[in-house]
């Protein structure tokens, strides 16, 4: 399951989805990202998050193949969240459910590790001083290579 | 989209800094996603940045794409900066 | 928070206490472990663990510490359930919450790793045709070495 | 626990095949964890496993210990199967 949505996402409700996927789960590995007040700016109040609608989602898609041909997959859902999202918000959650645990928590590091690579959204950090764009970091580049 | 046209899509940054969304070009042979940068390069102003210091991703038909990847009629082209999602 | 407990466990209410965990966590990584049916025998009905109480609960905060020591942690949440499990119950939940992501990873799946090699808990598997007690596996003490 | 007497308690595969949960055993100046696994396997039968080819894991005041360890008057000791936890 892979979602693009602007509302916000219930974290129990995808756990409760991921652990009902069969009776060879063992193991289930979440991320959630929440927005925290120390971007590149001082004195962050929220932030726009803007996507490619339609290469997004495919692209996600093609994130979680290529986890599923890695390692041993149960199910993944991935939701991401657009537009305007204030200090502490959910913006990412990534679960995936295996038999074993070192798959788990692989494949899910993997997918956000290039989800933040490759999947193609756009932040904006919103200060009491004004808006810019987020630069891409170089570490989130070097994560991400790390697994090629 | 008619017959022998592009359709280029700007998106983040560059989205508002062209202050363009969205616009159409005419489909020519041999046609790559640089040349369009250069030909939009050349407009000066805020265009001048297509072929700045700053990197540029394509995508063609939402699909990630280089300079050197020929365009089509019919196809749609996008240009963003790097991606800074998650 | 550390807990070895017979009774099930909520992992939204977990969730929701790490998310609770301050204005600068940008992260939560969580891991459940779930009893599945593919053990050392064939028709696992459920398990049997045992503990030694005190020092269970002392050697998991000792790794929560060690944990903190080598990673930004806010926050860790370590619940072990101990008794009679069926098949699909949950077993263990490690979540961590961080400024940043890596932080978040190492530290859920280092802790995870060490409890399956450091903390006094014994697993026994009932099957249709007996009881019998978990051997250790090299693969956890490999995963766990991997951490020195 | 009087003033003389350590408590050995056994854990698992362990305590079930010895047929064992608690015991209390003399303390002796200079005795190890080591000692008290050879004193109590010499009884033979399910206790010769204490030295046997399986590993026994020691604990001494629920903190983990190595047979060379000393134990002492008031300590507990615990023997158990490597852990398999999680």
């Amino acid at each position: 399951m892979i979602s693009v949505q602007s509302g916000d996402f219930d974290a129990v409700a995808e756990y409760a989805a991921l652990r009902a996927s069969g009776a060879g789960t063992g193991a289930i590995a979440t991320f959630t990202g929440l927005v925290r007040d120390s971007g590149d700016l001082q004195g962050v109040t929220g932030l726009y998050l803007e996507h490619y609608p339609g290469m997004t989602e495919q692209v996600i898609q093609e994130l979680v193949d290529e986890a599923s041909k890695r390692w041993d997959l149960r199910e993944a859902r991935v939701i991401h969240r657009v537009g305007r999202l204030a200090l502490q918000d959910q913006i990412v959650f990534v679960g995936v459910c295996s038999a074993h645990r070192g798959d788990a928590f692989a494949a899910c590091e993997f997918i956000m590790d290039a989800l933040k690579t490759s999947a193609p959204f756009w932040k904006k950090e919103i200060t009491s001083g004004g808006e810019h764009w987020v630069e891409q970091k170089d570490s989130d580049l070097e994560r991400s290579q790390g697994w090629e | 989209m008619s017959d022998n046209t592009i359709t280029v899509r700007f998106f983040a940054r560059l989205r508002e800094e062209l202050e363009t969304e969205q616009l159409v070009i005419e489909a020519r042979p041999g046609l790559t996603a640089g040349d369009v940068l250069a030909d939009l390069a050349s407009q000066g102003g805020p265009w001048g940045q297509l072929q700045g210091d700053q990197p540029v991703m394509v995508a063609i038909n939402q699909a990630m794409a280089k300079p050197g990847s020929a365009v089509e009629a019919g196809d749609e082209l996008a240009f963003f900066p790097p991606v800074t999602g998650g």
